[in-house]
């Protein structure tokens, strides 16, 4: 499988995400913002960090950005796409997720690792766990407090599309949200990182969970 | 040379959205000897010079302000 | 312009004729302590700086060292004082991108952060707003910049008070073939500024850096610089590229004195000189003048020399990353620093003239208030009824609670390399595609220092290497930062003096040579001056990073062993007698360093050797408090052997519990292993000065004879405090890293 | 109950002050599509009710603006 991973002007974790799709087992594929091409992958993964600093509001510049029109066609045809943390940040802004991310209650850039449940596994990026499952998993924000309208909120919870929910909440996320899935349950958003648990040599490849699912999806 | 105009952007959470910063500054604000203050609230200032006013509510509504969490308002200052 | 009569009389005698405001400006700038060294340069000559790691020893953009196969690391701390004490959040920020420029600048790849912080006391609010804005800063930039902080240190003083010091170091990761040094060559090669727009941040800013702190100083509102951390990312991504694609001769990175230092260095590295033509550096604001746009300040800039032929696809390059990139002068055959205005020249001086800054060598002259402050008698303070009520007010004190609240604002684990996060000893690094890795430490010792400043330099060290010892990693050289007052004071000479003598006896007793560093002097305020506070940051490497420790407990059963000679444990300048005794007093013993060295050898070998994973130093607080926080690592209790609070009272305490307990000394460590390692333990400790089995991991209590009866829970609520004071503020949600 | 006042105040950064946030969005403006934009300039929105504007400027100074790298200016709308 080749898994695209967007590269935008201020992303950080893109090489970390290019090494967990190494990790995985798979071809990983650079995308480079400005070029309206996504090269033929079969996935893609929108990374974290700070695309243009974050300035204005996180995500807010990079969804103009040239590889987003190609990305918000492969979205809307199913591709599967997962966005993580800013990427999550970025597919928000861009209509591809409900809700937005506001800035953590504390006011505070918070960096550790939280317990997560895993509320469905009907995404193609859960499909390889188990729906209740609890895993541990980093994060690193400052504006991971997920925000959505009441109606919104009840579409999403009615409509099992919220995909990670946090055990104990640390930035103040509505239903202690830590991800959700589109409509057509293909576009997924976590805050959390899995990239940065997919190798033992850090202490845990729980994340590995999460970007293999991918996998599952593919064979079905 | 085309002439400049000048332009003024708000951007304010939208009612009901919470607002942390300002609830702190709030918060903060007896403590340092000023009382009497309600609410607050905070959001972004952005001024421009542009070339045309006509785009202008285009970028507020796509690109300076999210509609789920914000609203603006825009005004020529000069 | 901070040059004094008789350096003025040294310009007219190196120049041959009257400077004109520019060539003045930039004498002014080259020759202000922060660049020139004046007051320190031959006392640092004393610093070792040979081994047979040093790639690259000082006079470079940061020292190197190399790792084995191929692999290298270049690392430097630098201060960032004055700036954080005037706008704290910017302050702190721009000297993280500041040190990332200069490992940017030696061709590697910044992999590390660290920071050393120390602030007056949290009661005042001048202090924790301080406090808040440089952490905040430190985070906004490196997290922005991703690059990750993975460790640090912080202690809180009132010789701090009003005078933060800010030190951050940066590690980077490089091939040895890929090695850039500050070198310009090759006459008519172009010289390219890559990055930001050049304003007038920071003009003078080198030379305020070297004045004292006044109320007037905290209205030159004009020299603050704003940070801006995308700027440093593209620039960081565009300058790896260029080096990948060897599109540069030689790269610098802008620092104090903009480019000024940097043409002058780059220059004199490569005995040439430099034109500048001005009229093309890309500036951010109108009118401004030759002089100022010579010595800006401005952040997120480098500067590259280019052959002629290639400055095109640098700069192609420089526009794909969205950064600027153009051409503003030329390498020359003169040896002088040219400064062009539209084609008139409009300063001219020798680049060696600009590195000749005066160096003032004084007398050492010890001062009295050493005698004054190194009086002290245990008998003075009384002791503790309480002895849970003393761990509990140690363990939740500002300077040894835990730093959970700064660190976990810090994104530490960007670049998937982190192998023990902040929280342990050391932070360990890995090297993607290899077994091996690094460990990294910054530490200080104000107070010790200013209470015997050869023993406190020399301590510093010593704690460094302990820090790597205890997670398994060979030290191998060391950068400084060394924060005083005033060296035009006798007190203030001394303690420069002293230290470095300190600092370098210990230096060569571990074979750590000091391969580069940062001077930051006259920390003085109203108040008087900071403590004399060196800070080391060290690096050791790792055949197989696999093989590590971290101060945790691991295991119900483990057997926890004191190892070392804590024969001379004592409270003299302890943490214990200023935190519970409001002294700050006594002779701390100075460390044996050769014993120390022995101890940390020793334990490092049985980490290495996969024996031990459970380590930890003892450090301030004593052993107690070292036990206490391996036990709130690891979320298991310790029970202490039956009688051995007695045993130790006997003989290391002198008859007293509270020496016991809390007495401080060099080298002693802890370890723990299970059961069924204890004769192998045994075996490996036949080697050892002297060692002790303490107890025994397990339940959720910290239990030591008739003294101390803890819940872990209890521990960890003070302990744990969130060290910004928020109200009702939880931080965190999962168990400390152990 | 004594009324309140709106006071809205407008922190910008100081001439001279670098504005990286600014400086971005201007400088991908026209690679999103939005043309003839000169400059653009970030600061902060800060809306308060107060129970008199006497003390206002004093907030502003002491709290809501960051004098050592920032501007402000307030007014009372209503
Ligand atoms: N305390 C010190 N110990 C060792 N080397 C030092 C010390 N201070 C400065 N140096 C070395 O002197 C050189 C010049 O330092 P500095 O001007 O701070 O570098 P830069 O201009 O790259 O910021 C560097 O190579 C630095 O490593
Ligand atoms: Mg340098």
């Amino acid at each position: 499988m080749r898994v695209g991973v967007t590269v935008f002007p201020g992303s950080n974790c893109d090489r970390d995400a290019l090494y967990a799709v190494e990790r995985m087992g798979e071809e990983p594929v650079e995308l480079w913002h400005a070029e309206a091409d996504l090269k033929g992958v079969d996935a893609v993964i929108v990374p974290g960090g700070f695309s243009y600093g974050d300035y204005l509001r996180p995500g807010a510049i990079a969804r103009f950005a040239g590889v987003m029109g190609p990305l918000e066609e492969f979205a809307n045809g199913g591709g599967p796409v997962l966005g993580v943390c800013n990427g999550f940040q970025v597919l928000c802004e861009a209509h591809l997720l409900p809700g937005a991310l506001l800035q953590n209650t504390h006011m505070r850039f918070v960096c550790d690792r939280v317990r997560v449940r895993v509320e469905t596994a009907n995404t193609p990026w859960t499909a390889g766990c188990e729906g209740g499952e609890e895993l541990t998993l980093p994060v690193a924000h400052n504006e991971g407090n997920f925000f959505a309208d009441a109606e919104t909120l009840a579409r999403l919870e009615d409509e099992d599309r919220v995909v990670l929910r946090y055990v104990g909440n640390p930035n103040g996320s509505a239903n202690d949200i830590a991800g959700v899935c589109s409509e057509g349950r293909n576009v997924v958003g976590l805050m959390p990182h899995p990239e940065r648990v997919s190798d033992p040599a850090l202490g845990s490849d729980e994340g590995l969970k999460i970007l293999r699912s991918v996998l599952v999806g593919a064979t079905l | 040379m085309p002439e400049t105009l000048k332009v003024r952007v708000l951007v304010r959470p939208k009612e009901g959205i919470l607002d942390p910063q300002g609830e702190a500054v709030r918060g903060a604000l007896p403590a340092l000897g000023f009382g009497g203050v309600k609410t607050v609230h905070i959001g972004r200032l952005i001024e421009m010079e542009v070339e045309s006013a006509a785009e202008v509510d285009a970028m507020c509504r796509r690109l300076l302000s999210n509609p789920t969490i914000e609203e603006y308002e825009w005004e020529v200052v000069s | 312009m901070g040059l004094s009569g008789a350096e003025y009389e040294r310009i007219l005698g190196l120049m041959g004729r009257e400077p004109n405001y520019l060539e003045l400006s930039l004498f002014s700038v080259m020759w202000s302590e922060h660049c020139g060294y004046k007051n320190s340069r031959p006392l640092l000559r004393r610093f070792p700086n040979e081994g047979p790691r040093v790639l690259q020893g000082p006079g470079e953009n940061a020292g190197v060292v190399s790792l084995g196969d191929g692999w290298a690391l270049a690392f430097k701390m630098e201060s960032h004082n004055h700036p954080s004490a005037v706008e704290p959040y910017e302050g702190a920020a721009t000297g993280v991108g500041g040190i990332i420029r200069d490992i940017l600048a030696m061709g590697a790849r910044p992999v590390a952060l660290l920071d050393s912080l120390r602030f007056g006391p949290l009661d005042e609010e001048r202090n924790r707003y301080l406090f808040r804005e440089v952490v905040r800063g430190i985070g906004g930039y490196g997290n922005a910049v991703g690059v990750p902080t993975v460790g640090g240190e912080v202690e809180f003083s009132p010789a701090y008070s009003g005078n933060p010091l800010v030190n951050a170091m940066c590690v980077g990761l490089i091939r040895v073939d890929d090695l850039m040094r500050s070198r310009a060559t090759g006459e008519g090669n172009a010289v390219v500024l890559l990055g930001s727009k050049t304003g007038r941040d920071g003009i003078h800013g080198a030379t305020f850096a070297s004045d004292e702190l006044t109320e007037e100083s905290e209205s030159k509102r004009s020299n603050v610089q704003v940070g801006d951390p995308f700027a440093e990312k593209m620039l960081i991504e565009c300058c790896l590229e260029l080096l990948g694609q060897d599109l540069l001769v030689s790269l610098q990175d802008l620092g104090a004195a903009g480019i000024t230092s940097s043409a002058s260095e780059m220059a004199a590295g490569g005995g040439v000189g430099i034109d500048i033509e001005v009229e093309k550096v890309p500036r951010r604001e109108a009118g401004m003048e030759p002089w100022e746009v010579m010595i800006s300040e401005s952040q997120e800039r480098m500067l590259a020399v280019v052959e002629p032929e290639r400055v095109e696809e640098a700069l192609a390059l420089a526009e794909r990353y969205g950064i600027g990139g153009t051409v503003v002068g030329r390498v020359a055959g003169h040896g002088d620093l040219r400064v062009v205005d539209n084609g008139e020249v409009v300063g001219t001086v020798s680049a060696e003239h600009l590195a000749d800054a005066p160096a003032y060598e004084r007398e050492v002259l010890r001062p009295a208030y050493l005698d004054e402050v190194q009086k002290f008698e245990v008998a003075e303070i009384p002791e503790p009824g309480d002895y849970n009520e003393v761990l509990l007010s140690i363990l939740s004190h500002p300077n040894l609670r835990s730093r959970r609240s700064i660190y976990n604002q810090y994104d530490h684990q960007v670049g998937t390399n982190t192998v023990v996060l902040p929280g342990a000893d050391a932070a360990v690094m890995r090297i993607k595609g290899t077994r091996r890795g690094f460990a990294v430490t910054t530490d200080g010792r104000g107070r010790h220092c200013y209470l015997d400043p050869r023993g406190g330099g020399a301590a510093t060290v010593a704690e460094a290497y302990r820090n790597l010892s205890c997670v398994g990693a060979e030290p191998v050289a060391v950068t400084d930062c060394l924060n005083f007052g005033s060296p035009e004071k006798p007190a203030g000479y001394y303690q420069l003096a002293e230290c470095i003598e300190g600092m370098s006896e210990a230096c060569e007793v571990f074979g750590t040579p000091v391969v580069s560093g940062n001077v930051s002097l006259f920390n003085e305020t109203d108040r008087g001056p900071i403590y004399p506070t060196p800070t080391v940051g060290m690096v050791g490497v790792f055949e197989d990073v696999g093989r590590h420790a971290t101060p945790g407990f691991k295991r119900g059963g483990d057997m926890v062993v004191v190892i070392g000679g804590s024969s001379r444990v004592s409270l003299a300048g302890s943490e214990y007698a200023e935190i519970v005794h409001g002294r700050v007093a006594g002779r701390p013993p100075g460390p044996d360093l050769a014993s120390e060295k022995k101890t940390a050898d020793l334990v490092r070998e049985m980490v290495r050797s996969g024996l031990v994973d459970t380590a930890h130093d003892v450090s301030g607080g004593g052993e107690i408090v070292a036990v206490a926080e391996m036990a709130l690592a690891g979320g298991l209790g310790i029970e202490y052997e039956e009688g051995e609070l007695e045993r130790m009272t006997e003989g290391q305490g002198g008859g007293r519990r509270d020496v016991a307990l809390f007495g401080e000394s060099g080298d002693t460590f802890l370890v723990a292993v299970p059961q069924e390692r204890w004769e192998e333990l045994e075996d490996a400790l036949s080697r050892a000065a002297g060692y002790d089995l303490i107890g025994t991991v397990g339940g959720d209590r910290i239990r030591v004879g008739d003294a101390i009866d803890l819940k872990l829970s209890d521990l960890r609520r003070a302990h744990e405090q969130d060290l910004f004071g928020i109200p009702g503020e939880v931080v965190g949600g999962s168990e400390a890293v152990g």
